[in-house]
């Protein structure tokens, strides 16, 4: 699988990608900050890619720390909510929620009471491992657990792919610049994410889990391997990343450990991978052992426009804007929120979203952290572009083309496969919005799509109608000779009038009644 | 056999029919649309100068000479490569009515393509063998077939450039011609005839 | 003289001989330009391009009687696929044969619906269910907006309305 | 509070256009000190004339295009095309001559294909091959370079000026010093007098390797060339094909027939040959898109700069070469696209 690596060997450079200033150092310094509850909790009910939770509380209706307030919707894929904290339910309602492109979902509205009393429902499991496979994903689903890289995934989904499966990647790359998030955890809970490691290597039935880490993360490599041979678990090792972005995108990290390439359209188990998030498998390690649903998580609050960058430990549904308010408030640098890191991350319109799963990190920027809109040149096909790709598309190309647009090339040249992880955005010279216009394109090629099965479709419906009535016409004209056959011999009809008779039947439009 | 790849050479780059001598720029402008039409029209050019270039050396050679009938020349041989192309024609529009829809008229004009006929008339004039006679057939026609392909890959480029309103389309693709003819002549002198 | 009237009438004959049995000989294969311009056409066979449906554009596109920008429904991206295919220039619309619009569904009002079926009949993709005596409904993810249905209606109890089950689709996508 | 919405990356990280372009001048310093030093200061005249019809026809283009004037101004494209043009000229070129050529390079060649990032042929060499087809004696009359003139020293300036300005010499001044051939030029046609190289490079004109002057701007170029190869302004496909290209028959011809064959040294050193590689042929606009296409048009432009050379009338080839494989540009990215990850092995 690992091509008889051994632990703590670094990895090959890769062809792709590019190095950025990692910026990390603001955030690492300090313990992951715990917050108390804040005056409010918004808790968005699509907490998942799929479909969102259905509610099981109702307004006014007092709820405590861990006490499921929506299950997984039967209609797709989609995991249970928690109430974060004890406190009542204010009101269910649409609520601006943190997406890319903005847009609301229906939430629950929790005060906190702050007595962080807890849900009894849930006990801690000591014998985790050795739960049959079917078991421990039940509870993990049960535990409103996603990938936590902000894929969100439901991970109990991906802890199911059948046998075969060879090695366990445990993603602590965390490539993007100013997230620490999941370094601070790994720093200072490394054993907590291999327990959790240890439970998902039961689920999967598989021998060898990787905890991957970048090279610029000396403290969390010592603490995993720390944690590794304080365990004494010779499954799980430690795999050292060099700090290339985007060397933390899942298909990318797969490559890079195991050279092996997942098919357009294929999943990593397909390679015999399994992909998980370190702080997903801390909250697995959570649930089982103390009993703790999937309700807070770790953000890194950062950027100029912050008082006091930090990881910070924070309820799912708080408010960014108390968020920033404990990380010691805005400064007046203050110029831009993103959700997310700076390559991949997006925009938010203003601070009153809460704080998802999927939060790794609130940036507050300040001026000079982001780059001022600079004036779009024509593309000189430098090709820097390509070099940098991880698809190994050729952006210089696709963009041409997305000018047309020409859709049959644009699909035919990989345009699906962009991951949109904006390294050609950052190393073109003519500073062309590339991962902007290549979503754009992806969205007409959807829609060019949805136009050609429109007209499949109806193609199929007008072929068969066509039968159907050339069945109907035939059955008719059967009928008619049956009718025929039958009085023939007693009535007197000779064969003109016989003629003229089908003749007149046959001329009936279909659609009059008979 | 060095002088057939000498002529074959000489045709191709040195007196590209197109880029030279700008004989059947018809086709070259209205065919090169797409990268795969003009493949198609490439081949089916090829074709047709290869066999007409044949077939009237030996009308001429055996059948017009020995009668004394030069004089018949231009007009057996414009027969003989209408034919040449009305095959040509049934046999695309049967194998590949696709590439037929596609190239519409400009099979049937393969007929007035003067590169065909000039290379005809040039061959009965310049008193060469049969093979070499086909040499300069497949020369003109792979000649053809380079520059219509490579014209027709910049052209599809060219949709997506910003050209300016009046010179898209056939315009620039006349001013690529004669670009194109510019580096051509860096040809010249290579082979001597 | 002779001798040359002898060489052309020979020559001539000869070659038109070659051409007849090579054009006997090659098998014919008229009905891929067809299928292939037809794979393009939206199919909702409302005939505004003067043709009974879709097939019957195709087989005079193919033929080279009808331009290619009769389709309404088609819009400017079934133009461009056919020029794209046949190698034509392509050109705007001829409004002459309706606009071009969004996506439409054809919707019963079934308060008005009298339940007479005539619609069920002129559907040409089977899209409205119904039986006599019955209010109708139509199908809207397969109603491809022809609009067919609505001189048929007595009532006139069919109208359209802008098609929102794309926006649904990728929505689950 | 609230803030700006923008799509990300919300980071950039490379040099403008207009930065990169800036260093190709930078980089041509050394090569145009050199080659003023051996053929006076002709040259600096030539990029004076081209510079200026290049910024003013570009700005009128622009201006008519109703394109934002300034903008594309200062990305310097237009300024690197017309020093590279005035670069390949004689030194001593009259001023319509270099002017014409300018206008057919950003003008023709780029701005009617929708200006820069869309040329399909390079500009500089599409002004340089029609002036080289328009104007076939001013453009092979460069004089013989300083040291082995009869004074020992590069045209007065007074005589540059006239011949600039008018196209013709005072009476004193000898025409052979005006126009002598380049070492190139006597190759080829001193090897169709049947004399042998070993003969032919016993001339001074041709210095310890490739041609008095030559080996030096050759030397000073390629310095240019690698400075921009370590800055990673260009990368090392295009350079080392092309050089692979012009290097491998010249070495298989020397050394089959080293009397009719100039030596791969020669072919390095003279003519225009690090300047087409370095800065010609690695323009990215009018070349190859892939790293595998990129080997193939630089190999094309070597190996076609050395048929020209030794078979064709005109004494150097890069210029067509470079035109030819910019018509090939097209079909090479066809069929050179990198496999996209998870498509295939």
């Amino acid at each position: 699988m690992t091509n008889g690596r051994t632990s703590n060997q670094a990895l090959p450079l890769p062809a792709w990608g590019i190095r950025l200033e990692s910026r990390k150092v603001d955030s690492e310094t300090g313990a992951i900050k715990k917050m108390p509850p804040p005056g409010e909790l918004i808790v968005a009910l699509k907490q998942n890619i799929g479909v969102p939770a259905e509610t099981i509380v109702q307004p006014g209706e007092r709820v405590l720390k861990g006490q499921p307030i929506a299950i997984a919707s039967r209609w797709g894929l989609s995991v249970a909510v928690h109430a974060p904290t004890s406190g009542a339910v204010m009101a269910i309602e649409e609520r601006p929620i943190p997406v890319a492109g903005g847009g609301t979902g229906e939430s629950v509205i929790i005060e906190p009471d702050g007595k962080e009393e807890r849900y009894a429902g849930y006990v801690a499991q000591m014998n985790s491992k050795r739960l049959p496979p079917p078991q421990i994903r039940n509870e993990i689903m049960e535990a409103g657990i996603v990938g936590m890289g902000g894929a969100l995934f439901p991970t109990a989904t991906k802890l199911n792919p059948g046998s075969g499966i060879q090695a366990l990647i445990l993603n602590g790359v965390e490539c993007e610049p100013y997230i620490s998030a999941d370094n601070a955890l790994l720093t200072e809970r490394s054993d907590q994410v291999l327990r959790g490691a240890a439970i998902m290597l039961a689920a999967l039935d598989c021998d060898e889990c990787l905890v991957a880490v970048k090279a610029d993360m000396a403290e969390a490599q010592a603490a995993v391997q720390a944690a590794i041979d304080a365990l004494g678990d010779d499954r799980i090792s430690l795999v050292v990343v060099p700090a290339f972005y985007p060397a933390g995108g899942e298909r990318q990290l797969i490559e890079l450990i195991t050279g092996k390439e997942v098919q357009a359209g294929g999943l990593p188990w397909d390679v015999g991978v399994v992909c998980q998030n370190v702080g997903t498998a801390a909250a697995v390690a959570k649930f089982f052992d103390e009993g703790e649903p999937l309700i807070s998580r770790i953000v890194t609050v950062t950027g100029d426009g912050v008082g006091t960058a930090a990881n910070i430990e924070v309820m799912i549904g708080t408010p960014i804007v108390d968020l920033v308010e404990f990380a010691g408030g805005y400064t007046d640098d203050a110029a831009g929120l993103v959700m997310g890191g700076p390559m991949m991350g997006f925009s938010l319109p203003h601070d009153q979203l809460p704080v998802t799963k999927a939060t790794n990190c609130i940036l507050v920027a300040g001026q000079a952290e982001l780059d001022p809109s600079v004036r779009e040149m024509p593309c000189i096909r430098c090709g820097e572009c390509a070099r940098v790709c991880p698809a190994a598309l050729m952006p210089q190309q696709l963009l041409a083309l997305a000018r047309g647009p020409d859709y049959e090339a644009l699909e035919s040249q990989g345009l699906q496969d962009c991951i949109q992880c904006g390294c050609c955005d950052y190393v073109c010279p003519s500073y062309i919005p590339l991962t902007s216009r290549f979503i754009e394109a992806k969205q007409g090629l959807w829609e060019n799509h949805l136009v050609s099965q429109r007209s499949a479709l109806a193609l199929r419906r007008f072929d068969a109608r066509g039968e159907r009535l050339e069945r109907r016409e035939s059955d008719r004209s059967d009928e008619l000779q049956r009718q025929v056959d039958e009085i023939g011999p007693a009535g007197e009809i000779d064969a003109d009038a016989l003629r003229q008779l089908k003749q007149r039947v046959k001329s009936k439009k279909p659609g009059d009644k008979t | 056999m060095t002088d057939l790849i000498l002529i074959i050479i000489a045709t191709v780059l040195v007196n590209n029919l197109v880029l030279t001598k700008f004989l059947g720029l018809c086709p070259l402008l209205g065919a090169s649309n797409k990268f795969e039409t003009a493949v198609g029209m490439s081949l089916a050019t090829t074709f047709v100068l290869t066999l007409a270039a044949a077939v009237s050396y030996l009308v001429d050679r055996y059948l017009l000479v020995p009668l004394d009938i030069e004089y018949l020349r231009l007009i057996s041989f414009i027969v003989i490569i209408a034919a040449v192309v009305q095959f040509t024609e049934t046999v695309i529009r049967r194998s590949s009515p696709m590439l037929h829809q596609v190239l519409g008229l400009f099979v049937p004009l393969i007929t007035t393509n003067c590169a065909v006929l000039g290379i005809a008339l040039l061959n009965a004039q310049r008193s060469v063998s049969f093979l070499q006679a086909v040499a300069y057939g497949i020369g003109g026609g792979l000649g053809f077939s380079l520059v219509m392909v490579l014209f027709s890959g910049v052209r599809e480029r060219l949709d997506f450039a910003d050209v300016p309103m009046p010179f898209r389309g056939t315009a620039i693709a006349l001013l690529t011609a004669g670009m194109a003819a510019l580096g051509f002549i860096g040809f010249t002198g290579l082979v001597q005839e | 003289m002779v001798a040359g009237l002898l060489v052309m009438a020979f020559l001539s004959g000869l070659l038109g001989i070659v051409l007849v049995i090579s054009a006997r000989r090659l098998p014919a294969d008229t009905m891929t330009v067809v299928d292939q311009v037809n794979g393009v056409l939206p199919h909702t066979q409302c005939g505004r391009c003067g043709y009974s449906g879709c097939r019957p554009y195709a087989t005079a596109i193919a033929a080279g009687e009808a331009d290619i920008n009769q389709c309404p429904p088609g819009g400017d991206e079934v133009i461009v696929a056919l020029s794209q295919l046949l190698g034509r220039p392509a050109k705007a619309l001829d409004e002459s044969f309706g606009l071009a619009g969004p996506p439409i569904v054809a919707v019963v009002d079934e308060d008005i619906c009298i339940g007479c079926a005539r619609c069920l009949d002129a559907c040409p993709v089977d899209a409205i269910l119904g039986a006599a005596k019955f209010t109708h409904t139509v199908i809207a993810n397969e109603c491809t907006g022809c609009e067919l249905c609505i001189p048929a209606c007595p009532v006139d109890c069919i109208t359209v309305t802008e098609n929102t089950s794309q926006l649904d689709a990728r929505a689950a996508h | 509070m609230k803030f700006a919405s923008n799509a990300a990356p919300h980071w950039l990280g490379a040099e403008s256009v207009a930065v990169l372009m800036r260093q190709v001048l930078y980089a041509l310093v050394p090569a145009l000190i050199v080659l003023v030093w051996f053929f006076g200061a002709g040259i600096i005249l030539n990029i004076l004339v081209a510079a200026v019809v290049a910024l003013g026809s570009e700005a009128l283009v622009l201006r008519i295009r109703k394109r934002p004037v300034g903008l594309f101004i200062s990305d310097y494209s237009a300024l690197v095309t017309a020093v590279l043009l005035a670069m390949s000229l004689p030194p001593l070129t009259p001023w319509w001559i270099t002017a014409t050529g300018t206008v057919f390079a950003i003008v023709f060649a780029k701005h009617l294909y929708g200006g820069l990032g869309y040329n399909v042929f390079n500009p500089a060499m599409v002004g340089y091959a029609v002036l080289l087809v328009s104007f076939p004696e001013d453009m092979a009359a460069w004089p013989l370079p300083r040291n082995i003139t009869p004074d020992q020293q590069t045209l007065s300036l007074f005589t540059v000026l006239q011949y600039w300005a008018t196209g013709s010499v005072p009476a004193d001044v000898t025409v052979d010093a005006l126009s002598a051939a380049t070492p190139l030029n006597s190759v080829k046609g001193q090897l169709g007098m049947m004399r042998t190289m070993p003969e032919i490079v016993g001339d001074p004109l041709f210095g310890n390797l490739a041609g008095h002057g030559w080996e030096w701007i050759n030397a000073a170029t390629a310095l240019g060339g690698g400075w921009l190869l370590y800055r990673r302004i260009i990368r090392w496909q295009i350079p080392t094909a092309m050089l692979a290209g012009l290097l491998a028959p010249a070495l298989v011809f020397y050394i089959v027939d080293p009397a009719t064959h100039p030596s791969p040294a020669f072919h390095l050193l003279s003519g225009g040959t690090m300047l087409g590689i370095f800065f010609i042929a690695t323009d990215p606009v009018s070349a190859a898109a892939s790293n595998r296409g990129r080997l193939i048009y630089g190999l094309g432009i070597g190996i076609i700069t050395y048929v020209i050379r030794n078979w064709g009338a005109y004494p150097d080839g890069i210029a067509f070469a470079v035109l030819l494989m910019n018509l090939a540009v097209p079909v090479i990215d066809r069929y050179t696209r990198p496999r996209i990850y998870g498509h295939g092995a």
